[in-house]
């Protein structure tokens, strides 16, 4: 009997339309993928499946757990299944535990809210389950609290929780989209352990088709609220049927040619750059200590170079572009724009030179300026902006160069989407023509489509201006195509730098090699596909 | 039932009436706790005290006083003529605290002729000194007891003093060992309580036997009415009177002076403000004092006479000034009322509510005000329209001497005479705004009885209290 | 903890040192003096410098702070100008009634909101809710001294269940006193009461919103048991900075009820000191009602440390 | 908008409706004295009676509307004009000797036990109206300067802050172009809370006889002034009594309602 099996759900919220004739199945043992695009509604599938969805939510259809159908039962006989026979972990690990509950009581509590066990056996268990999750017994005592442990530690946790009962059918939410490439992997393995031990079948829900393909034994695509693809893995990849599905691949995968850069002559200069975080004293009297977030780095970058920067979270790749930018000062070492220091006294000219795109598109805005007065903000740092129609003329032609239309300087920004944002966020930084340009996880937030338009932008741009830039990134595959020249930074420290290529064909140091080694990678689909 | 709980309206400092103006120790202390050579009668008059009699000599600068024997302190201690000196002379020495200093500044010397008699020598003869030492400020203390009387006071009283949880009461309990006719009760408790509603609800919920000088004049229909309940309305010592800063401009126009009088309706001022409690004055004089003459006719409400003298005075168009007043609600709402009569005749009157404290550095030494309302309480004081440093700074010689050829003279008829004369002078001169001689208002359970109605001195005089059977 | 108990203690003498400075010279610019308040209007000039010379006013103003301070240091308070006792005991006598009534006010205004913040969390925009937060707006708009007076009305007037106000004394018995301090402390709870719920109920909501109440949900907690378990001290960090706002208020703002009540309590001394400008008083009342409220908030975040463990780790 | 919000500004417009209109008209002059006329109960003459003094008090709270929101007004001014400025300097100096300097002295305002400073106040300066608008309007600036921080810094971790930054704006020009802007609603919000406390406080003050000065009305001290009176004439004590009620109610179900429409995330500080 199939162990989960959806047929024809379909879900409104209020007015809202939100999933249609939705089908798909899940055997004991088996791992499904579900992807699709942000929005696309992935998250509420599984959250029907929990039966936790809003008061307002209306639902039609069919979910059948072992035979038992889902939709018809109680609240009380829900209560009894979530945690018993459906576990499920989401996708935020930070905040997906309680703080101010032991990471013990609460991988107890879904035994003892079941009644499965007696008290002290549910503690000795809750202990079993933490070792098989990697949390060893010496380290990770049953009183300690969340906030005392990483993030991929507290997912471990999470996991622990949900298979404490063992449960049938295990639902995991982007279970590893908040952690590092090196954590994810770790995650996965475990995941796909469990899975194989307790012959449990395994939703996993995530927009990152190298892991899918990588982990699931089916994947589901999803668009607009409908399945419009499923198969095995190797089905799938290697014949697909559905342009959008074809689409998503391509764009995960999708590669930007750059324009040769011109014979190096130094623009950006760093030299055992130093920056030092004060840590709370200790104690009173001691002396202040600090946290070193950036160690003695030293580089170059060229004009019309394209640079790369990854390192795993917390590394200090943002601290790094936050003292390039002359917004915190650095305990030592000196950086050079074009042979003028960086300072955090500002210097109109460094800043007319230099502009930075960041992660956040839509946090990246005041909200309550029109677009005109956001991209013309750098302004502030000429002696004399254009004013009146040169003015315009200047909004307009950066508005068409990121394939926006002038009339789009009139909106405010929440009446674009995501990607659009960026493009924004782009045309702010480009209208003062600066010398070099900083990517902090500029295309990190996007969806995989909307992120292949930007990459194909930037190209664009480099064509158009000839850019230089320092992309920083976590996601190799993005920096493999839109870099020249990549470093690779752990702890603070650069540990390697070499053209892109030659990074990712032959990386020399460990850490490079443990992060190429981490990061799922899609499978050439170059026939595949075609 | 022997014992009674009080309420009045402000809690005594400290418990040494002879070191502070504050009438609330009076109360509490007075013929209770305290005795002097000479009290007061619920009547007014003065009857002896610790001196059973005295002879006075004919110039009138000597008295001397007999003494009751086997009078004793609450402490055991026997009261004999060297307290009398003690206190008489603590009272008027160099560094004397003493509210009142004055009472005692014709007294030249006090002496023990034996433990029972004691002579007192005046440097001038003064009619009032028998009136004078009648005074809580005046009363026996005992040299033993004198540091700690602050806060254990120790008199010759029918109570001694028992306990005081600040902030909330003090009680008394009964003397055993007293020399006169003891006291009915077996203890007494005086409750504070200042806000006038607190007070209204504390009564009404028999939480209280009495309350002494009520607050609220607007309750008191409703005790009245209510059986369980009797109101005792009697006179007090207190003129209320709308002050003027005589030497302020334009009060140091008589016709300015005049025509605030005519502007005041008294009658409406204690109907809205007393709730009908008062007796009308024209004069700065107690309507219950045998020398008292009608001269509110002279001041009568006369709005167009008040305006016709402005013009006059060559203010027709009206003039601005201040109208300081101090806490009690006689004065407060009194002031609203009077500055809204003034307002009538063109009189513009801002209202400026100060403290005690304010008022007392502002209006009453600071001499920084145009009018303010006050009740004077102490027992026949015309005699301070004969200071010219006074705040309202009066200066008329011819008063001046009559107060003077008032303290030598011993004559009751020629007192009676002068006294007349002086109620006069200051009306027609219409030094302050006479406003209304303040009423004792007080509320019992109806079975208590032997509460003065009147309150010649600020006194809850419990001696001959009791319950009815 | 002991590194931050001890930054907290030394920010805790500056602001008390700051603080004392403060109140000592705004209330010795304070018009009128002790001396001739006492002494009333018929005093001569010299007995009032007499009495000033008596109660240690004549000397200047820095020596009197300094020995006021010091005395403070040294645990003596002074004498009080009008009532010729040490300050620090009339203090203590008045606390034994202010401190009962704030902690009796605040049990009853805890005891209120808690479930009535619980029940409108629970049944968050239906009929219930809407009940309470209306009594909420409500109780939140009526001055307290009016509903005070409404009180008397008809508990104490009317229906004679409790005595119009005063206190009965802690030597009568517990019971008697704290039937005493009832009315009082209902006035005084009430409009607390309604704010504290409407704090309980938007910080629960919070937190139902939080990503960890649907882990626990999804284990197979029903939503109360969510809520009690997981919410419940999660919510309490706001709820615990009202409470501990609420109890200064309670104590030093309770003057208006004591008023009505006629409560021998600490607002009460401090309004008399005021008006008969008993300054030494009115200083060291404001200076313990300072010292309350800043331990109060130490107590308070370390309250936080307790149902946080976050903040624990903070050695 | 929710039917808190219109119930709230239903009833605040109400209450200024009132006192506005009492600048041209009322029913009677109310400062005129009638006392043979006093103590009526609300009748076709008087539509809420007189009081104890014969005034009709109808006039006297259409006037006293007038007092109470320009009390509360003018303080929450000073509070949010005081404040605001301090909370963004503190924001924009995190860390520094200058936001520790003002947030120590912010909390120490709020340790000061507000109405025995009022009472302070009254008693150095005198009663009246300045003075209670100065002592609530002291005790609103540490509630502004702190939420305005608290919304300020989290602002200033938000990207386009950085990006002004980079644009080489300084903290100043930062902090009145577009931290302003952003935290103007929850300012607004909490202004009308601010408000509606001091409506309150400015009746706590008048009520202990602190507030406004006669002749002008205060509902406070129509309050203080009907106390004695309420087991006789209870209208006294009911008419300003609801009208403090309905005028905080009001505002409060605005700033309720103000909020859930402006901005549903915004945090409140009360
Ligand atoms: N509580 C809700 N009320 C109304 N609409 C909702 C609610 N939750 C989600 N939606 C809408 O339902 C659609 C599907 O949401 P869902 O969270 O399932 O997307 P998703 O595929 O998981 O996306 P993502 O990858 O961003 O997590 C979205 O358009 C979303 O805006
Ligand atoms: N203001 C700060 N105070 C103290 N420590 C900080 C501060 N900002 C960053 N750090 C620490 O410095 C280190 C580097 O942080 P940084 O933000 O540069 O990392 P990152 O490489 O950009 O990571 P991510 O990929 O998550 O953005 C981290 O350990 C972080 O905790
Ligand atoms: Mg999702
Ligand atoms: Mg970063």
């Amino acid at each position: 009997m199939t162990l989960l099996d959806i047929s024809n759900l379909s879900l409104r919220i209020g007015t809202h339309k939100i999933l249609k004739e939705v089908s798909l199945s899940v055997q004991a043992g088996e791992i499904v993928a579900i992807t699709g695009e942000s929005g696309s509604g992935k998250s509420l599938t599984a959250f029907t499946v929990m039966g936790l969805l809003p008061d307002t939510a209306n639902t039609s259809g069919q979910i059948t757990l072992s035979g038992t159908n889902l939709l018809s039962q109680s609240e009380a006989q829900m209560c009894g299944l979530r945690g018993h026979s459906i576990g499920m972990v989401f996708q935020e690990p930070m905040t997906a535990l309680n703080p101010v509950k032991t990471i013990g009581d609460q991988v107890m509590e879904t035994i003892l809210i079941h009644k499965a066990l007696p008290p002290d056996q549910a503690r000795a268990r809750a202990r079993e389950l933490l070792d098989r999750v990697g949390l060893p017994a010496d380290r990770f005592p049953l009183g300690r609290f969340p906030h005392e442990l990483s993030g991929g530690q507290r997912q471990r946790v999470v996991i622990a929780m949900a298979i404490a009962l063992r449960p049938k059918l295990l639902i995991a939410d982007e279970p590893t989209t908040a952690l590092d490439v090196t954590t994810q992997a770790q995650i996965l393995e475990l995941l796909r352990d469990l899975v194989r031990e307790f012959d449990m079948g395994l939703m996993i829900i995530t927009h990152d088709l190298a892991v899918v393909a990588d982990l699931a034994d089916r994947i589901v695509v999803m668009r607009h609220g409908e399945v419009v693809e499923t198969g095995t893995t190797q089905e799938l990849l290697h014949n697909m049927q559905h342009p959008y599905t074809k689409m998503l691949f391509a764009a995960s995968n999708h590669q930007v040619t750059l324009p040769e850069p011109p014979a190096p002559s130094p623009l950006l200069e760093i030299k055992g750059a130093v920056r030092d975080y004060p840590l709370p004293r200790k104690s009173l009297f001691a002396k202040p200590e600090y946290f070193r977030a950036v160690k003695d780095v030293s580089f170059t970058l060229y004009r019309g170079e394209r640079l790369g920067l990854v390192g795993e979270s917390g590394c200090g790749k943002s601290t790094l572009t936050r003292a390039i930018l002359g917004l915190e000062p650095l305990q030592g070492g000196e950086i050079s724009l074009d042979g003028m220091a960086i300072t955090t006294t500002q210097n109109p000219e460094i800043r007319r030179r230099m502009q930075v795109v960041f992660q956040d598109p839509f946090g990246s805005f005041n909200p309550r300026h029109r677009v005109d007065r956001l991209i013309t903000e750098p302004f502030y740092t000429l002696t004399d902006p254009p004013t009146g129609s040169a003015r315009s003329d200047l909004i307009a032609e950066t508005l068409r160069a990121v394939g926006l239309q002038p009339e789009d300087a009139q909106k405010y920004v929440h009446q674009f989407s995501g990607g659009q944002r960026q493009r924004i966020a782009i045309a702010r930084a480009l209208i003062t023509r600066p010398e070099l340009i900083l990517f902090d996880e500029a295309v990190s937030a996007l969806d995989v489509s909307v992120r292949a338009q930007i990459l194909d932008l930037l190209a664009e741009l480099c064509e158009a201006y000839g850019l230089s830039y320092l992309f920083i990134s976590h996601d190799l595959s993005v920096v493999r195509t839109i870099t020249d020249r990549c470093l690779v930074m752990q702890k603070g420290e650069i540990v390697e730098a070499a053209p892109t290529e030659e990074i990712f064909a032959e990386p020399k140091h460990p850490y490079t090699r443990a992060l190429i080694a981490a990061a799922p990678q899609l499978p050439d689909l170059a026939q595949g596909a075609a | 039932k022997d014992s009674v709980t009080i309420g009045m309206q402000l809690e005594p400092p400290h418990l040494d009436p002879t070191s502070a103006a504050a009438g609330a120790i009076d109360q509490v202390l007075y013929s209770n706790v305290f005795e002097g050579l000479t009290r007061f009668m619920g009547d007014g008059s003065v009857v002896p005290g610790l001196a059973k009699s005295w002879e006075i000599s004919a110039d009138g600068l000597s008295y001397t006083f007999h003494l009751n024997q086997g009078v004793t302190f609450h402490d055991g201690t026997t009261m004999d003529a060297e307290d009398v000196k003690f206190s008489l002379d603590r009272a008027r020495a160099e560094d004397s605290t003493n509210a009142q200093k004055a009472l005692f500044a014709d007294i030249a010397s006090v002496d023990v002729v034996d433990p029972a008699t004691v002579k007192v020598t005046l440097s001038k003869a003064n009619g009032n000194m028998l009136f004078n030492l009648a005074w809580g400020d005046a009363v026996i203390v005992a040299p033993e007891s004198i540091d700690d009387i602050k806060t254990a006071p120790v008199g010759t009283g029918a109570f001694k003093f028992s306990g005081w949880v600040q902030g909330d009461s003090i009680s008394l309990e009964k003397n055993a060992d007293y020399w006169g006719t003891p006291a009915v009760l077996d203890g007494a408790t005086f409750k504070f309580i200042s806000d006038p509603t607190a007070a209204f609800a504390a009564v009404m919920a028999e939480d209280l036997d009495a309350f002494s000088a009520f607050p609220a004049p607007e309750n008191l229909p409703q005790f009245d009415a209510d059986p369980r309940f009797q109101v005792l309305v009697g006179s007090t010592e207190g003129e209320t009177i709308l002050s003027t800063n005589n030497l302020k401009a334009p009060f140091d126009d008589i016709r300015v002076r005049q025509a605030l009088a005519h502007a005041i309706d008294r009658q409406a001022i204690i109907d809205g403000a007393m709730f009908g409690y008062g007796t009308p004055i024209g004069s700065h004089f107690a309507p219950h004092h045998p020398a008292y003459v009608d001269l509110t006719g002279q001041s009568a409400y006369d709005p167009e006479r008040a305006k016709a003298l402005l013009a006059e005075a060559g203010l027709a168009d009206g003039f601005k000034t201040t109208l300081h007043l101090p806490p009690p609600s006689y004065a407060r709402r009194g002031g609203e009322i009077v500055a809204a009569q003034l307002a009538q005749v063109g009189i513009e009157a801002e209202i400026i509510n100060v403290e005690w404290a304010q008022w007392l550095e502002t209006v009453f030494r600071g001499k920084d005000f145009g009018l303010t309302i006050v009740s004077h309480t102490e027992p026949m004081d015309i005699g301070i329209y004969a200071r010219p440093d006074y705040y309202f700074q009066y200066d008329n010689p011819e008063f001046q001497e009559l107060m003077t050829s008032l303290n030598a003279t011993t004559d009751p008829d020629q007192r009676m005479a002068m006294l007349k004369q002086a109620q006069e002078t200051i009306a027609n001169d219409y030094v302050n705004g006479y406003l209304f001689q303040m009423a004792s208002l007080s509320v019992a359970k109806a079975d208590l009885q032997g509460l003065w109605a009147n309150a010649p001195t600020q006194a809850i005089d419990l001696t001959a209290v009791s319950w009815a059977d | 903890m002991i590194r931050y108990a001890l930054k907290r203690g030394l920010s805790l003498v500056i602001s008390l040192a700051v603080a004392s400075l403060v109140i000592f010279f705004v209330i010795e610019i304070a018009p009128g003096d002790p001396a001739s308040f006492m002494l009333g209007i018929n005093a001569e000039p010299e007995t009032v410098a007499a009495l000033r010379t008596e109660l240690g006013l004549d000397q200047s103003k820095l020596q009197r702070y300094l020995a006021w301070v010091g005395g403070l240091l040294s645990g003596d308070f002074g004498m009080s100008y009008t009532y010729r006792t040490p300050v620090a005991g009339m203090i203590a006598d008045r606390l034994w009634v202010s401190l009962p009534l704030a902690l009796y006010a605040l049990a009853l205004s805890t005891l209120i909101a808690f479930p009535a913040g619980i029940y409108a969390a629970a049944r968050r925009g239906k009929a219930g809710d809407m009940a309470v937060m209306g009594a909420t707006q409500l109780g939140v708009a009526v001055p307290n001294f009016w509903f005070a007076m409404i009180l008397v009305l008809i508990f104490a007037i009317n229906l004679r269940w409790f005595g119009a106000g005063g206190f009965a004394g802690w030597d009568k018995g517990f019971g008697a006193a704290i039937h005493s301090l009832t009315l009082p402390a209902i006035a005084l709870a009430l409009p607390q009461a309604a704010i504290l719920a409407r704090v309980m109920r938007s910080s629960l909501l919070d937190i139902l919103g939080e990503d960890f109440m649907r882990t626990a949900r999804a284990k197979g907690l029903t939503r109360r048991q969510a809520l009690w378990r997981h919410g419940l001290r999660n919510a309490m960090i706001p709820v615990l900075t009202i409470i501990g706002l609420q109890f200064s208020f309670l104590l030093a703002g309770a003057i208006i009820i004591e008023q009505v009540f006629f409560l021998p309590g600490l607002g009460r001394l401090v309004f008399q000191a005021i008006s008969s400008r008993d300054l030494i008083v009115v200083e060291s009342v404001v200076m313990i009602l300072v010292f309350a409220v800043i331990t109060v908030n130490f107590l308070v975040d370390l309250a936080y440390a307790l149902v946080d463990p976050r903040l624990r780790s903070r050695t | 908008m929710s039917r808190n919000l219109f119930l709230g500004c239903l009833l605040s417009s109400l209450v200024v409706l009132a006192a506005l209109v009492s600048f041209v008209w009322t029913p009677f002059d109310h400062t005129a004295m009638d006392i043979p006329a006093k103590l009526q109960q609300p009748n076709g003459t008087h539509w809420l009676g007189t009081d104890h003094f014969g005034r009709d008090i109808f006039s006297m709270i259409m006037v006293g509307a007038r007092t109470s929101i320009a009390v509360a007004l003018v303080a929450v001014g000073i509070g949010m004009g005081l404040g605001v400025p301090l909370g963004l300097a503190a924001a924009a100096n995190k860390g520094s000797w200058l936001d520790e300097i003002i947030m120590r002295a912010n909390d120490l305002v709020f340790a000061f036990p507000s109405l025995v400073i009022a009472i302070l106040i009254t008693a150095i300066f005198g009663a009246g109206a300045i003075n209670a608008i100065a002592a609530i309007g002291i005790f609103n600036i540490p509630v502004f300067a702190r939420i305005t921080r608290g919304a300020a810094l989290s602002l200033w971790e938000r990207e386009f802050i950085l990006a002004a930054r980079v644009s080489g704006k300084g903290a100043a020009r930062i902090s009145g172009e577009h931290i302003l802007p952003n935290i103007a609603n929850l300012l607004i919000v909490q202004g009308t809370i601010q408000f509606s406390l001091g409506i309150l406080a400015e009746a706590g003050l008048s009520y202990v006889g602190l507030g406004a000065q006669p002749p002008t009305p205060s509902w406070g001290r129509m309050l203080a002034d009907a106390q004695t009176m309420v087991s006789f004439a209870p209208h006294l004590a009911l008419i300003p009594g609801s009208a403090i009620v309905i005028t905080v109610l009001g505002l409060n179900l605005m700033g309720d309602g103000l909020r859930d429409w402006l901005d549903p995330k915004l945090r409140l500080a009360r």
